[in-house]
């Protein structure tokens, strides 16, 4: 059984190598090529999936190594894989979602020269995701974590003949990598403090370190988890990527890729457990991006933008409860989990509503689409109802479980962290009505000849370059993009509620995890009760704002909060004055001063010395007389000093 | 006597040269091939040098040792560790790429017929350069040594300023002048280095009676040669100063982006991805081993040079706006990892920093190569002047990309591996020194993808269109190269396993040991 | 002379009178060889100095030195250099004016530390008493025997090479002055053919105006008063040596003139009136 | 009177003509200064000759004297094939090496 685990990463490594490399050849083929091996790898984990429940939960752990890394004295690096009941998972999460992104995307990217390449990237992002979550040592997530930054970074830029595309993914990968110095330090700190930084050893020995230490590297992680999963203060780069195409949105800053940052921090439990301080700090920025998401959600016009806030949101929750120590660990994942098929859903479906209307992706301009595309509707309608909560979805479990573990951490935080967590769902039913009315509902104002709006430059430009300006005829999308959506609707709808029921999810971790239930001040009907009521609010709000009067296609001004959240309240454009017109300044004065100070030193020095050989030089006059006296004084000097060291 | 394979390894790129040079100037391709074919013999022989090598055995193996002139006790003393094999395979691996990269760069110009451009010469120098520095892995003689260091600079000097870049802004005469002033700053920026050197070579002599690494180390050890501290640590700037000259070290860089920048770009992969290899190897080999106390006295202050290399040559990179001059800063930033790793002194941080050496030869040189089949599609070095050339040229943008991405150190790819090793052992031994260090992976993947975003993609430039893809010649070079930066990037054992036995050796000379892990110590 | 080896300490009185009346000519000579203008003063008074300097020879008991020194160098050395200065030029007069800056205050400066430092070496030096040279004279049988017997023993080998010298500066000379010739000497007819054709059929016109001035180096005046070149020999004019008194000669026939019209009584205002 | 005063005569001699050598520019008269900076070396042989009773002295301002002349021969050749050349007998005007 072992030795199928590389065999998950092989299959789509194998894919990517042969449709990089394989040239136009393979063009007609290529897709197909590639969704069987994401099939296969699905096959795979199946595979590994029904061997592992036929064990004890203790021996469930399966381990491989392949070879000897980066042998170097005292430092000992190795491709090893490792797969426990986190890992499995992933795995799952990963290579089923991935595959049905596969067969969505054979329609979606019907049209585009060169889908062959698409499926190459997209492969590429399932063995480094598999990488990541299968290995045995932070070295070798490492690979796995620049891997798929490094394929997200292909596929937003995907469409790299727009400068906004290219932008993007430059941004992404940027903001990833500030992450990954992080984990870099992270390694290099267990390195010094361990000798080593495989998870077992390392995992083990946290007891017989400082906690100040653990606390360092706790931090350095968080900062790996904030790039990764779009974090505040490293969350800006995020709804850039929604340029790439829909399907790489649904599939990596979705579902898989950003979910990194929790996999991450559950993955480093016993590092946060011994790590108070640590923990803080991830239950901070949980909570402040869980808001943040939500407020910027809300605002956004473009529909993938709008669902990216919304990731960012639903992240935060994760993390949220990822900070909570054991008592939030498993939810954290049980939430990513449903997250990921509601989400991906949702994304689809956002793509085929893009699909059919010119690749428009303002909702000012949508309206009364549920005629025109029913599967869409209904799927998108039924990831709808379980991202905002709806009893009985996917949502309503997993989410219920984190804010009551807010609540069971205790004290004044407890109280704290469960307000912001109900207050994230208040605003997230807000938000994903907002997104619903806007799209199904309402007045077609497709129909009206678009106007562009001044107060949303940052979506004309992307409009102008992806349809044509021609009137839409909305259609829904072909079965090959439809089945996915169906699949994941269903996802949607009944994993929570199979996950909970028995609290399966639950024991299938706990082995890794750890679970504590904490001590809820009030209890979980009560949770409940709240929840309900926030969201009927949220959507109540959502309902009369956007229901009940027609939505204007220009955006209004909105208030001062609107415009920010429209900004992603302002931090991206802190970002672009301190950090890019900063580093623009100092690169260009250090520039200058290369060019002038320390060029200058030297060439200043070589000057100096050409002006003192010029004036020796002058002493060369030609003149053999002027030669004689040189030769006469220094005879003189001579016989001087001859005589002088005479008389001493 | 054995079959002297190391003398063998660096005279035939020299009969090569002479070879090369005596060809007739109408035969011009003959040269071209000549050239090569004797590149790829080196590279043969280099290879049986791998084979024959036992990475357990002597630190220094298949030694030969002639008297050369005897009144001063120079001897002909050749012999390799780890880490000089390392290098010579480099150098004999890189040398055919570059003779292939370059094989139209110095056909006459058809538009001006009355310049004459050499052709057998340009591949008869890069043979010598490829002979002398195979020669300076080699030398165990101090004098020896230095006699090859210098005397690299000559055939150096005339291939930036005799066969210059053609692409340039400006008039002939203009890119001309620019040419010779980055020759000359090169020759004399080297040239006091090496003459400061010289002064030290002598002083050691003076000192240690001998020139032979071997003698001078067994006198060191049996107690019959002790330096005064004074001493070895003037000895040791003067060798260290050439060394960081050539490395280069900041604040005496700034030759390199002018050389890089007016040379060929196989001959700037020449200066950066070889040459420049000799003042690194040199340290490691020379400063460390023969002045160990002096060293570690200079350490601090190395370290924070090293230092600012990195961060300064990255920034840099970040501000350039042209492309050569952009990966000749990015190397600046690379050799601070280099020396950071280096004088670390740590297991980690010198096995990364002679893994780092190879890596950075390869990625450089496919990076280096790959803009050089750009810039003479377009006929321009300025990053301005491109854009979109992914559309029309996906394969040459692919492979630019995955030499940028080796150049940012992406996992996967050989410079990740050495430039962890680096930082986790300069981390090790100096934590803030490591975590200075690590701005360097964010400002790298800045001056990359700035880099890739401004000239591959976006809307496809005017000028740009119609350009071709990369040729079955071009081909050729990059993809071997590609393929070794995968290779060593997933599976660098083969190499780390002949260069830790000589790293240990270091780090025995010089008296240290790895700082113990803070859980294991405890215990 | 006793021609005893006892050491003394002081010569006659009479080798003291002489040495210091003729040494100071020597000086003045040696001086006047620096600061003449002319090269010929300067090789008389070398000459000069040179013969005192003889006398000094015989004074100290070197009778072969002296003569030579009258015979060999005053009188063909500095002969050979009148030849040359007659060659160059005998009226060249070289001027005394410092063309390179500062070189004769640093002349003047090296030279008085130069001199200085030397007698305060000899000065220095313990040269209380003399041997004198009796015994080294007698025992050949004289002075030109002694020397005799040294150089043919034991400077034999000196000896020779300055022979071997002597032919090689002398062929050295020859070289150097020797002008190749790069054409066929041209003969009497072409010479004549040349001359008939280049319009000169009579002989060119004689240098000299007036009866002060028919020096060769003055050029014959044309009527309109301006000097010909074609009168002064073309050796004169190559070395620049060509003087022109035409304007001089005119401001002198001038001058002439006026006082003639002076004492004639001729009336200067008359003449204005008349014009 | 001491024979010592003919040394101090000789090297009065000898700095007049290095002055001369140094401040002419008439290479004739260079050439004569150099002559009588000979002549006082002369005067001195001989004067050491005197002094230590040994002929040695005078042999060696023999071949002073000869080397002399030989160095006038050739000397004023040079002169003369100078002046032949440049119309100037001026040591400086021979300043070809000047830059």
């Amino acid at each position: 059984m072992e030795n199928l685990i590389a065999l998950l990463v092989a299959a789509p490594l194998l894919g990517a190598a042969v449709l990089l490399c394989g040239g136009r050849r393979l063009d007609r083929a290529g897709h197909w090529l590639g969704t069987l091996l994401a099939a296969a790898s699905f096959v795979v984990a199946v595979v590994l999936f029904t061997d592992m429940l036929g064990k004890g939960a203790e021996d469930r752990a399966l381990h491989q190594k392949l070879f000897s890394w980066i042998p170097v004295e005292g430092f000992q690096a190795d491709v090893a894989f490792q797969l426990d009941q986190l890992s499995m998972t992933f795995v799952l999460l990963i290579t089923g979602v991935g595959t049905l992104i596969h067969i969505y995307s054979i329609g979606y990217m019907e049209h585009d020269e060169r889908r062959r390449r698409f499926f190459g990237y997209l492969n590429l992002f399932l063995a480094a995701m598999l990488i990541l979550v299968i290995a045995d040592n932070y070295l070798l997530l490492y690979v796995g974590w620049e891997g798929v930054g490094l394929a997200s970074y292909l596929l937003i830029g995907f469409w790299q003949h727009k400068p906004s595309a290219a932008t993007a993914a430059k941004k992404a990968f940027l903001v990833n990598r500030v992450g990954d110095m992080g984990l870099s330090i992270a390694i290099m700190l267990m390195f010094t403090t361990f000798g080593t930084f495989a998870y077992g050893p390392v995992l083990e020995a946290t007891g017989e370190t400082s906690e100040g230490k653990l606390t360092a590297i706790g931090l350095m992680l968080l900062l790996a988890a904030c790039g990764k999963s779009a974090q505040v203060p490293l969350q800006s780069w995020l709804g850039d990527a929604m340029e790439g195409p829909t399907p790489v949105s649904a599939l990596i800053h979705a579902a898989t890729m950003v979910t990194a940052g929790v996999y991450l921090i559950v993955r480093s439990g016993a590092i946060f457990n011994a790590a108070p301080d640590a923990q803080m700090v991830v239950v901070v920025v949980g909570a402040v991006t869980l808001i943040f998401g939500a407020i910027v959600g809300c605002a956004k016009d473009d529909i993938k933008k709008a669902l990216a806030g919304s990731t960012m949101s639903q992240i935060g929750y994760m993390i949220l409860a990822a900070g909570l120590g054991p008592i939030g660990y498993v939810f954290a994942i049980m939430h990513l989990v449903t997250h990921g098929f509601f989400k991906a859903g949702l994304f689809l479906g956002a793509g085929s509503v893009m699909h059919g209307m010119n690749d428009e992706v303002d909702m000012r301009k949508y309206g009364g689409l549920r005629k025109y595309m029913p599967v869409t509707f209904v799927t998108f309608g039924l990831g709808y109802l379980a991202i905002i909560g709806f009893p009985g979805l996917s949502g309503f479990f997993s989410k219920d479980k984190i804010i009551e573990a807010a609540f069971a951490k205790g004290g004044t935080e407890g109280w704290i962290l469960g307000s912001v967590a109900l207050l994230g769902a208040a605003i997230t039913a807000f938000y994903m009505t907002r997104v619903m009315l806007m799209t199904f509902f309402g007045e077609e104002r497709w129909r009206r000849t678009a106007t562009p709006s001044p107060d949303a430059p940052d979506v004309e430009p992307a409009a102008e370059t992806r349809g044509e300006h021609a009137e839409p005829h909305p259609h829904e999308s072909p079965k090959s993009m439809t089945i996915p959506m169906i699949v994941l609707a269903f996802g949607s709808v009944f994993a929570g509620g199979f996950f909970s029921i028995g609290d399966r999810f639950l024991h299938w971790l706990e082995p890794v995890t750890g679970h504590d239930h904490g001590d809820a001040p009030i209890g979980a009907s009560t949770v409940t009760a709240a929840t309900m009521v926030a969201l009927v609010i949220g959507v109540a709000i959502a309902w009369a704002m956007y229901g009940r009067k027609p939505v204007p296609v220009a955006a209004p001004r909105g208030s001062l909060l609107t415009r920010a959240a429209r900004r992603d309240l302002l931090q991206d454009d802190f970002n672009h004055v301190v950090l890019v017109r900063g580093g623009e300044h100092l690169t260009r004065s250090l520039v200058y001063v290369d060019h002038t100070l320390v060029d200058g030193v030297v060439n200043g020095t070589a000057a100096s010395m050409g002006g003192l050989s010029g004036r020796l030089r002058k002493l060369q006059n030609g003149y053999a007389r002027s030669y004689a006296v040189s030769m006469f004084g220094g005879t003189a000097v001579l016989i001087a000093a001859t005589l002088l060291m005479r008389a001493v | 006597m054995s079959f002297p394979l190391l003398t063998a390894t660096a005279a035939l790129p020299a009969i090569g040269a002479v070879a090369t040079a005596a060809v007739p100037a109408a035969r011009r391709t003959a040269a071209k091939w000549l050239g090569l074919a004797f590149s790829l013999g080196t590279l043969v022989l280099a290879g049986i040098a791998l084979a024959r090598f036992e990475p357990g055995g002597d630190r220094f193996q298949l030694t030969e040792s002639h008297a050369w002139i005897k009144d001063f006790g120079v001897r002909y003393e050749l012999g390799v560790d780890g880490i000089g094999l390392a290098l010579m395979a480099l150098t004999a691996l890189l040398i055919p790429f570059v003779i292939l990269a370059g094989w139209h760069d110095a056909d006459p110009l058809e538009t001006n017929s009355s310049r004459w451009r050499p052709t057998q010469g340009f591949f008869a120098l890069i043979l010598m350069v490829e002979a002398m520095v195979i020669l300076s892995f080699e030398a165990t003689d101090v004098f020896l040594f230095y006699i090859l260091f210098e005397a690299m600079l000559i055939p150096m000097y005339f291939l930036i300023g005799g066969f210059g870049d053609r692409a340039h802004s400006g008039s002939d005469e203009n890119a001309a002048a620019q040419r010779s002033y980055a020759a000359v700053k090169f020759l004399l920026y080297n040239l006091v280095g090496g003459l400061i050197m010289l002064a030290a070579v002598i002083g050691l002599y003076v000192v240690a009676g001998s020139f032979s690494l071997s003698e001078i180390a067994e006198a060191r050890a049996n107690g019959s040669l002790s330096m005064a501290t004074g001493t070895e640590r003037w000895l040791f700037l003067g060798f260290f100063f050439a060394f960081a000259v050539k490395a280069p070290l900041w604040p005496l860089h700034t030759w390199l982006p002018n050389a890089m920048g007016e040379a060929t770009s196989p001959v700037a992969v020449l200066i950066t991805a070889v040459v420049d290899k000799v003042g690194t190897f040199a340290m490691l080999r020379f400063c460390l081993q023969l002045f160990p106390e002096a060293s570690k006295w200079a350490t601090p202050v190395i370290l924070v040079l090293a230092l600012i290399s990195i961060v300064y040559g990255a920034l840099l990179a970040v501000g350039q706006r042209d492309i050569k001059r952009l990966i000749a800063y990015a190397s600046i930033s690379h050799f601070g990892f280099i020396i950071l790793g280096i004088f670390a002194m740590t297991s980690q941080g010198q096995s990364g920093a002679t893994l780092y050496m190879v890596n950075h030869g390869i990625s450089t040189a496919a990076l280096m190569l790959v803009a050089g089949f750009l810039i003479t599609r377009r006929g321009s070095r300025l990053i301005s002047d491109y854009g979109g050339v992914q559309k029309v040229a996906p394969v040459l943008a692919g492979t630019f990309l995955i030499g940028g991405l080796a150049t940012l150190s992406l996992p996967g790819l050989a410079p990740f591996v050495s430039e962890f090793l680096v930082l986790v052992g300069a981390f090790a031994a100096y934590p803030a020194a490591g975590i200075v260090a690590t701005t360097g992976i964010v400002l790298a993947a800045i001056y990359v993808l700035v880099l890739y975003q401004r000239t591959m993609t976006g809307p496809v430039k005017a000028e740009v269109q119609g350009m071709a893809d990369l040729k079955a010649r071009e081909l050729v070079v990059v993809v071997p190269l590609i393929a070794l930066l995968l290779f060593l990037g997933v599976y660098p054992k083969p190499l780390t396993e002949i260069v830790n036995p000589a790293v240990q050796h270091t780090m025995s000379d010089v008296q240290k040991k790895d700082p113990q892990p803070e859980v294991e110590a405890a215990k | 002379m006793t021609g005893l080896a006892a050491a003394a300490s002081q010569t006659s009185t009479g080798e003291a009178v002489q040495f210091w009346v003729l040494g100071t000519v020597a000086v003045i000579g040696a001086l006047s060889t620096v600061l003449m203008k002319k090269a010929v003063h300067s090789a008389l008074s070398l000459a000069g100095t040179m013969i005192i300097l003889a006398v000094f020879y015989l004074a100290n008991g070197a009778y072969f030195l002296g003569i030579v020194q009258i015979v060999v160098y005053t009188g063909a050395i500095m002969m050979l250099f009148l030849f040359v200065v007659m060659l160059v030029g005998v009226t060249a007069a070289d001027s005394l004016k410092e063309t390179i800056k500062g070189q004769r205050w640093l002349a003047a400066g090296c030279g008085l530390g130069f001199g200085v430092l030397l007698i305060a070496g000899i000065g220095n030096a313990s040269l209380k008493s003399f041997n004198g040279l009796g015994t080294a004279n007698t025992v050949h049988g004289g002075n030109v025997e002694g020397l005799a017997s040294l150089i043919f023993t034991k400077y034999v080998f000196a000896f020779e090479i300055t022979g071997a010298l002597l032919i090689t500066a002398t062929v050295g000379a020859m070289v150097l002055t020797h002008r190749e010739r790069t054409e066929r000497a041209k003969t009497q007819r072409e010479m004549s053919e040349e001359r008939v054709r280049s319009n000169h059929l009579p002989p060119l016109p004689a240098p000299g105006v007036y009866a002060r001035h028919n020096a060769v180096d003055i050029a014959g005046l044309l009527p309109d008063g301006t000097p010909s070149e074609l009168t002064v020999m073309n050796t004169l004019r190559k070395r620049g040596q060509m003087r022109d008194v035409s304007q001089e000669s005119l401001a002198g026939l001038k001058a002439l003139e006026q006082r003639s019209g002076e004492r004639l009584g001729r009336d200067t205002e008359e003449e204005e009136v008349a014009k | 009177m001491n024979p010592v005063n003919y040394l101090y005569l000789a090297a009065l001699l000898f700095t007049i003509g290095a002055a001369g050598v140094l401040i002419r520019r008439n290479a004739i008269v260079v050439f004569m200064c150099v002559e009588l900076m000979l002549n006082a070396c002369n005067l001195a042989f001989v004067t050491f000759s005197r002094m230590h009773g040994n002929l040695d002295g005078q042999i060696i301002a023999f071949f002073t004297m000869v080397v002399a002349a030989a160095e006038v021969v050739v000397g004023l050749a040079i002169i003369v094939s100078l002046f032949r050349s440049r119309h100037s007998a001026s040591v400086d005007d021979a300043s070809l090496m000047k830059l």
